[in-house]
């Protein structure tokens, strides 16, 4: 285990009997990760998959010792889905779902702050392990072991940055995709703290887009508190105003948000910055070369 | 998801938020006697079209007398107007809102919306409203910011707070904590992430009226917002966006002639950003969706950038994760036979059956430019969409 | 404050939660028509006092038939129910409420109500409601409990939780879900301490009816529910309660003889256990204010505990803070003085011109006796009331 | 200082200009607390008993560097004269108001709880250090300063444990009233842990009533963390069920909240408790005297 999920990690998944849930389910399985139980409303006592499904998260936590869950449910249900994960006593809830409403997420942030759960999405691609847990929905097949940390607000170019790593042979030790939804859970700061704090990881690639202010405070985070390499690379740097690039969370307003902006508060902290996207492992792989 | 500002209104009217008097006219034939039914001899007529920068256009005009409001309605109505929305075309102005004028002291300038750094609601305001006020200055305004408590949400030390900012009379405080009670509740109950008044009149007895209105929904939030969705306007949206919504497609028409069409928001930027770094310019964001998708959903999404007259090459970036880029391929040959290809399309492929994918499109003869490397890829695209207009 | 059932379902209808079909009736003659308008020929007669134990003591009454409405009827209509509540006479009926029988396959308990160790609103139901059930049987019925969540309310998995333990079918399900929606809403909108349905009928079709209902409304929040003030029944109160109510005192009758007023919640309970713990027995509790107070309120107090027959001595202490000891005895000598002392008055002073109040008592002539020391007061007073009662 | 105020806290005094809180702004400052600021809305600019009165809490805070706040407002006022203190970042507020419905404190705890503010009462008496800080409406001549922290829910009966401590010569450390309402700041458990943590406070005495499970909860606590002597009082064993006593907090409903029930755990925790309201200071003066 580097950060967060490891081989002891037990994670139940929440909506497993719908297409998508099961769909990922089974490829997790495949991956290796203790994917031990299923939570359906209506359909407890059943099986998928060869794993119990349940009717409320406290049953599947109660009989399976679960630690974390993975939420595939329509974004009507998702912020139920959480709380009642949180509830439970779930450390870690990923959730996948696409398309909650900001406001149902201020709401939810809010209430979570009462718990002891860490949140990673919505709207996310998932967090890995390579070799030990994947919880998500990113292709396995991309990750290789190593001492990369990764932390994303993007799906496929997360990908690319897997990719990158594990091609010039730095391979991955975790990692993140924080969602691209401009309120979400866990964001650039708790995952860089946690690389910082992690004895795997040697260097971290943060990939950013253009929209809110998160970068440039990841940028006045890492200028105080993170001694290990960072690598980053903010999308949209071509992107215009006030236009919203496909994440809810993807748009330059008037003030706030330009790739521009980032990119100069990420090289005040002394991070490594791409502005090619292909050049992200390459950087990592300079660095270490010396 | 933006309102029209008539529309905006009659909900501020619903949450008790004062405005004109106002008439909505549809028709030139119908403006002098909505004139007469406000009274005076003088009126505004409000292009109703979504750009915020409509007055820069001349989309509102004030009339003295029936011959000015004629003419200003004869500009206006039916006619487009060139606000930078809307593409090339610019927006169809198909409602005039006429309004009686307000006697003002102070337009103030009021904003509430939805800060997601600090995950609140904020509610600003400026003293300097109106089109020449705080929208426009950018930093060298004052602008006050208020946030809504995780819990209680604004309270009345908000409000005393902000009133003192704007230095208000007594009348006008008690007017202000009750815009900012009613505008809160509209802005829960209608799933806003913006309400903008500006400017907000305040008058000499201590009113305040929402001289204008701007209310943007949260998109995501529409499946129960089934009243706000009926008053979606598609003919503000550009011709090829308004497309690629109802194919529930992410398209943003840009100023260049590569067209882009990549799964994955992150990535589609990625690739705009990309081609501008190899001297190209983009003339699309284009994200066929991260995750889950089909071959026909790719199909249409090529279709839709071709039919763009602006396109002179295509670069198509596909990282196959769970959909496997052999189906993504076939897609696209499916888009090409169907019409052939009218400019060379650039496709890289990574992931998932990249190999199988890459070698079906160069097989099937239709002219796909193929490779794995995405640097490869944008130079490639550039020099095809130069040799484009070369050609 | 407590509300009628009357009142409450009232509510429960204006909330959306289902009632059995009642008419309320506040004469004799009115009783059959009343009957025929509910139809059918078995009708349930409930008096509306406040108690909750009224049941037990034949408050509710099943009648078949016209002849039995009538006795029914007759036997609690303008009589007194002696429920423990209301002082020694018992509650006057005032009013029956006549509900047509609900056909039921399950009795809930359900309830709402303030967890102040949790901080939280909680809802907690039970498969045994009735008057047999989880109310009164202690711990000895499981009963399930949910929080509401401080920023989100009660949420679906909550509804979920609470009818799993129930076992209720798909319909009800939806049915649990909507009354906890409703009972939350009208528990915030109006500011309820508890909301109580026992039982809460569950009928073959799956549907919940409330057929009963207690809502119990803060005090401290009166002032901002004034359509919920007006619905104070008086008459339900103990008759020197209600006068020391409409004089802003805290008083509660005890069983006791000897009468206590004390300043200060606290110290009122404490000077009660000092006088059980020299034999005596406390008349009642009175508080006549920790802290902001004069003279005229300890007069009033003081002659309202001497209009208690049963009480046969006094014992007043006051630990003199912000007021005066001394201005409290004039207080006390004002009201002696109107009408002497009937019995013994034992005071006790402390604090702020303790000196000079108990001085001025006993300089008084009007035979206070007076001390510094609690424990003597107590002593004292107990003492004095066993004389009374010999003599 | 001890706990919580002493001779630096800088206080100001929301509703200083209401003729409760003007009559103990008055009385405070004779007392020596450094009182330094008013804040009464639409007031700003005037001056009270030689004090500078804001509009703002922010602005008092701002011009005096204030680091406490006594509130002396209407209830339907209360919770925003709280919250404006804590937004304002006031780190101790002492709520003397009394007829706070229980709904606006279950709001305003959870509220507060996203800021590091506390909160003593509402419906207290306030906090005294003896000879530093009076913040409340306590007589200050009855205090001495000495060795015994006392933390009640009542008023006048803390009066009686101050008076009691006095007069066998022991004196207090501070003297905490956390306030008669069923839903309040600061609770038994916190004043036991500063006052264990207290170098200067070398007894406790705690002054309960019915009502509530706060001295149950006092008592499995005072087990497993406090190894100063403890003495308590709870007040109400006549009490009968049902009936509120006085304050909002005070009624033995029908599972919880006995005399009875809270000596016995407070017993079993090792505290000497005292039936007789009489004989707090006695027991106490017992314990040091071996």
């Amino acid at each position: 285990m580097s950060i967060l999920v490891g081989r002891k990690t037990r994670v139940i998944c929440q909506g497993l009997t719908g297409r998508q849930g099961r769909y990922h389910a089974e490829r997790m399985l495949r991956y290796g990760t203790q994917l031990v139980a299923g939570v359906t409303p209506g359909k407890g006592g059943s099986e998928v998959l060869g794993l119990p499904i349940y009717d409320l998260v406290q049953d599947a936590v109660d009989e399976t010792d679960a630690d974390a869950s993975i939420i595939f449910v329509p974004p009507a249900s998702a912020v139920d889905a959480i709380m009642e994960a949180a509830k439970a006593g779930i450390g870690l809830v990923v959730c996948i779902t696409e398309g909650i409403p900001v406001q149902d997420m201020l709401r939810l942030k809010a209430a979570l702050s009462f718990y002891n759960t860490r949140l990673i999405g919505p709207n996310s691609p998932g967090i890995i392990t390579p070799g030990e847990c994947k919880m998500g929905i990113m292709p396995g097949q991309i990750h290789q072991p190593g001492i990369i940390g990764i932390v994303s607000r993007s799906g496929t170019l997360t990908y690319e940055a897997v990719q990158q790593t594990s091609k010039v042979g730095l391979g991955q030790s975790t990692v993140v995709g924080i969602g691209g939804d401009p309120v979400h859970g866990l964001g650039f700061i708790d995952c860089l703290e946690m690389f910082e704090a992690d004895r795997k990881t040697k260097g971290i690639i943060l990939v950013g887009e253009i929209g809110g202010s998160e970068e440039e405070e990841a940028a006045a985070y890492i200028q105080r508190h993170v001694r290990k390499p960072v690598v980053a690379y903010v999308a949209g740097i071509s992107a215009p105003r006030n236009r919203r690039m496909g994440h809810a969370g993807a748009i330059v307003s008037r003030a706030q948000g330009s790739a521009r902006s980032k990119y100069a508060a990420l090289e005040e902290a002394g991070v490594m910055v791409v502005f090619n996207p292909a050049l992200m492992g390459a950087k990592m792989l300079e660095y270490f070369r010396g | 998801m933006k309102l029209h500002e008539y529309q905006a209104k009659a909900l501020f009217r619903e949450y008790g938020i004062p405005t004109p008097k106002g008439v909505l006219v549809d028709a030139l034939d119908k403006l002098e006697q909505a004139a007469r039914s406000l009274g005076g001899d003088e009126w505004i007529v409000k292009a109703q079209v979504h750009a915020s920068e409509r007055s820069q256009v001349g989309g509102v005009r004030w009339a003295h007398g029936m011959d000015e409001l004629r003419k200003a309605g004869e500009a206006l109505l039916g006619q487009r107007l060139h606000t930078g929305y809307g593409g090339p075309g610019g927006q169809r102005v198909d409602r005039l809102l006429l309004e009686a004028p307000v006697q003002l002291e102070q337009e103030i300038y009021f904003v509430m919306q939805v800060d997601r750094s600090l995950e609140r609601v904020v509610c600003r305001v400026s003293q300097s409203g109106g089109s020449t006020g705080a929208e426009r200055a950018g930093g060298e305004i004052e602008i006050v910011q208020v946030e809504a408590d995780a819990v209680l949400g604004f309270m009345p030390f908000h409000y005393r707070q902000l009133s003192l900012e704007l230095d208000l009379s007594r009348q006008a405080r008690r007017r202000l904590a009750e815009l900012m009670q009613n505008a809160y509740r509209l802005f829960r109950d209608k799933d806003l992430v913006m309400l903008r008044i500006n400017p907000l009149a305040l008058t000499g007895a201590g009113e305040l009226v929402a001289l204008d209105a701007k209310l943007t929904v949260d998109d995501n939030a529409l499946d129960r917002q089934p009243d706000l969705r009926a008053l979606h306007d598609a003919e503000q949206v550009d011709a090829i966006e308004r497309a690629a919504e109802e194919h529930g497609l992410h398209y943003v028409r840009l100023d260049g002639d590569i067209g882009c069409m990549v799964n994955g928001a992150g990535l589609a930027m990625a690739t705009m950003d990309l081609l501008k770094l190899h001297g190209g310019e983009p003339a699309n964001f284009l994200d066929v969706g991260g995750h889950v998708y089909g071959p026909e959903q790719v199909a249409k999404a090529l279709r839709l950038i071709l039919s763009d007259g602006q396109v002179k090459a295509v670069l198509v970036n596909i990282f196959g994760g769970i959909v496997r880029c052999d189906l993504i391929a076939q897609g696209m040959i499916e888009a090409a036979g169907g019409q052939g290809l009218r400019v060379p399309v650039v496709v890289r492929m990574q992931g998932t059956e990249a190999y199988a994918g890459l070698q079906a499109l160069a097989a099937s003869d239709l002219g796909f430019i193929t490779t794995h490397k995405l640097e490869d890829a944008a130079r490639l695209a550039v020099e095809a969409a130069r040799a484009g207009v070369a050609a």
